[in-house]
């Protein structure tokens, strides 16, 4: 390989350590904001992990793809959670070892009683499960230990036989898989395109629903955004 | 020879940040505290359907790219599957244009 | 190039870069008073400011992660044959992707400083991104189809080769990379996140040493743009001029073209930026391609391969 | 010689799989479960690229698979944030265990 075998192997740790901690934190953290940028963490490693195994096309479409997507995926949160910034959660739920450790410098005593945004109708009284986790977390939490447990027992007891490292790949990636996509994957390249066309076909259609096509009063849907939540019921 | 340039890559990215992060913590002056209102609540923004639009589009750009590189060594076959896959991809904005999703709601 | 040397070739860039972008837009901004500075307003370095409820991870990292992108871009741009940080076979793939790092910084600056402003900046930071990603990726595939490769250094040589400029081949898509690079490197007419009216977004939040560090990556940024312009439509080093003062000149000039040619437009919205970049720019976009897809068939540009 | 082994990289995709299965049965907001799928469909990739760098590297159908994998991922994304919208503009909810109303 190009690189010293003692740098790889230091790399792969810190790369396999940042994605991984990157989606525990993803699945543990309080503040949505912060869980967003943790699985954006959690990409950026395995795309080095990418870089690692010489496929480099690929991590840098995964960097892209995943940048973009991520901050599109935490500016949804945001507009769907009554408390993105997890400030007041973090103060208020009883948290593991592991969810104190990613929500540090979070929780302060923020009062209470301050008003919160739009989605806010927080009736404290009412004791109503505000957390971010169903009751199923803690059997949830063995259940993932089980499968990490198995799946890594697996491996490490039978390491893969043939694992015999062959030649280098070839370094132009960009020509090989062009050549590829234009010849023997042509149908999976039209495939794509119409799949990217179907997205947005479901997209639009599903994020307006409306019967005519660009109706010019928008009234009732503006009226469903900006109506005051109904009380949260129980559930 | 992938991995040299990226080597280089990765030094210059440690580096820079390191200096940033340093420079930061290191100057430390009397710190004016602004105080504002907490600002994190949830917000209702328009670019809901620019946004679902744009994460369909940035694949097209990754199917572009290969493409790009092998188009002029293959010639019309390749122009005549990326008119397709470009007719897709129009067909898409015009359909969300027409259904009015390129709209700041 | 060695590592070491490609090392301190990069980081002597970004500071140039950052000096000469900085110089040329405050000379500029004083023939015309009335437009928005943008990000290029001026920034309190002495005076050490901070909200008081930030998130710390964030707001401490996102100065950082702005330079940290700007620089990675530099290394992948050539000032001359062997001047180069790293000639990587996906150069100019992977420069687009470096670059979105500056919206992710001003993102996490933004949501991190936890003032209204910044979190306003934040949002607008996004919705820019949305907005350019798209229509600038198209821009830079003109070229890339010409000379047949992704890596800069190949675009320059393939440019020599064939005695051609991509200016002039593709004028559609350099003036649609002119437009986005404005988008990207939030100038002119697209200033939304860096707003006088939200009293410069996320600059607002900074002080002292962050501040700097900020300012040097947004001059950086308008640099770099106009850097890559000058690679990919203005043959880099490889004109009349040879090296690296033909490169330099050439950047100067593209960066005077944005930085000019951003004044005589009115200050969009982010509404408005988003509008004309998914109705305007991608169908342009989509077009371009198609276009220099037939020159190709035609034979211009291809000397250099035959 | 890759001084790493194969088996190292499918350890680091099985933790990921196992972290990505706890978040998706753990977490109530439908954003979050989706974040969920997106882990597990990574991990799937690093396992993809890993094999096809240390057996077949010659060969890079393996790479037009994984971007295949992301191109799903990045749709599926965009739908499950408009079905998201669509159900928070009608029942101002996003929590997982209230979307059991199937009404017409």
């Amino acid at each position: 390989m190009e690189i010293a075998p003692a740098l790889q192997i230091v790399l792969f740790a810190v790369f396999a350590a940042i994605s991984v901690l990157g989606a525990l934190g993803m699945a543990t953290t309080m503040s949505m904001f912060r869980s967003g940028v943790f699985l954006m963490a959690s990409f950026f490693g395995v795309a080095a992990l990418f870089l690692l195994l010489l496929a480099d096309l690929l991590s840098l479409l995964q960097v892209m793809m995943y940048l973009g997507g991520m901050l599109v995926m935490i500016l949804f949160m945001v507009l769907f959670s009554s408390d993105p910034g997890g400030s007041m959660m973090a103060g208020m739920m009883t948290m593991t070892r592991v969810e104190k450790a990613f929500s540090r410098g979070l929780s302060r005593p923020s009062p209470m009683a301050t008003p919160h945004g739009a989605g806010g109708g927080m009736d404290m009284a009412a004791g109503h499960d505000m957390s971010m986790t169903t009751p199923a977390r803690k059997w949830a939490r063995h259940f993932g230990w089980a499968v990490a447990v198995v799946l890594s027992g697996a491996l490490v007891l039978r390491p893969v036989a043939r694992a015999t490292e062959r030649a280098l790949p070839d370094p132009r990636s960009p020509e090989r898989i062009g050549d590829l996509l234009m010849g023997k994957y042509m149908i999976a390249f039209e495939g794509a395109g119409l799949l990217i066309l179907l997205g947005i076909f479901g997209a639009v259609l599903l994020a307006r629903p409306s019967e005519r096509p660009d109706p010019e009063d928008r009234g009732h849907l503006r009226a469903a955004v900006d109506a005051p939540p109904p009380p949260p019921e129980e559930g | 020879m992938v991995l040299h340039g990226f080597v280089v890559v990765g030094l210059v990215g440690l580096f820079v940040a390191s200096v940033a992060l340093l420079a930061a913590a290191a100057i430390r002056r009397p710190r004016v505290r602004v105080h504002a209102p907490d600002a994190w609540k949830s917000y209702r923004f328009g670019l809901a359907t620019f946004a679902l639009i744009f994460l369909a589009f940035d694949m097209e750009m990754i199917f572009m790219y290969p493409w790009a590189v092998v188009y002029a060594r293959i010639g019309v076959p390749a122009l005549l599957d990326m008119l397709v896959f470009i007719a897709l991809l129009g067909v898409g904005v015009a359909y969300a244009w027409r259904m009015g999703a390129l709209r700041w709601e | 190039m060695g590592v070491a040397p490609a090392l301190a070739w990069t980081i002597a860039l970004s500071g140039g870069g950052a000096a000469l972008a900085h110089a040329v837009e405050r000379g500029l901004r004083r023939t015309m008073p009335d437009v928005d500075p943008g990000p290029a307003a001026p920034v309190q370095i002495g005076v050490e400011r901070a909200p008081a409820q930030t998130d710390p991870w964030f707001y401490s990292a996102a100065p950082a992660i702005a330079l940290f992108g700007v620089a990675l871009a530099l290394v992948v741009i050539p000032f001359g044959g062997q001047l180069v940080g790293a000639d990587l076979e996906v150069g100019a793939f992977y420069y687009l992707v470096v670059l979105d790092f500056v919206s992710l910084a001003i993102a996490l600056g933004g949501w991190g400083a936890n003032t209204p402003d910044a979190v306003e900046a934040c949002y607008r930071a996004v919705a820019q991104l949305v907005a350019y990603v798209v229509p600038l990726g198209l821009a830079v595939i003109g070229p890339l189809m010409m000379a047949r490769t992704l890596s800069t250094v190949a675009i320059v040589e393939a440019q020599h080769r064939a005695g051609l400029w991509y200016v002039v081949a593709q004028p559609v898509g350099f003036a649609l990379y002119i437009a986005t690079g404005a988008m990207q490197g939030y100038r002119a007419p697209f200033t939304e996140p860096f707003a006088s009216q939200i009293h410069g977004g996320v600059l607002a939040a900074y002080g002292g040493a962050q501040a700097l560090v900020w300012r040097v990556a947004l001059s950086a940024l308008l640099f770099t743009i106009a850097a890559m312009g000058a690679v990919l439509f203005l043959g880099g080093y490889a004109g009349p001029i040879g090296g690296p003062i033909g490169m330099g000149l050439k950047t100067l000039g593209v960066l005077v073209l944005i930085v000019l040619a951003g004044r005589f437009f009115r200050a969009r919205s982010t509404a408005e930026t988003l509008a004309l970049s998914w109705k305007v720019l991608v169908p342009v976009g989509l077009l371009n391609v198609g276009l220099v897809g037939s020159l190709i068939l035609l034979g211009v540009g291809q000397s250099a391969f035959r | 010689m890759s001084a790493v082994p194969l088996s190292a990289y499918l350890v680091v995709g099985a933790l990921l799989f196992a972290i990505g299965l706890y978040a998706i049965v753990a977490q109530r907001t439908a954003v979050m479960v989706l974040m969920g799928i997106e882990v597990v469909l990574n991990a799937v990739g690093l396992n993809m690229v890993a094999f096809w760098r240390f057996l077949r590297p010659d060969d890079y159908s393996a790479q037009i698979f994984v971007i295949a994998i992301v191109t799903i991922g990045a749709i599926e994304m965009a739908v499950g944030l408009a079905l998201m919208m669509l159900i928070y503009r009608s029942q101002r909810t996003v929590k997982v265990d209230d979307f059991e109303e199937l009404r017409g």
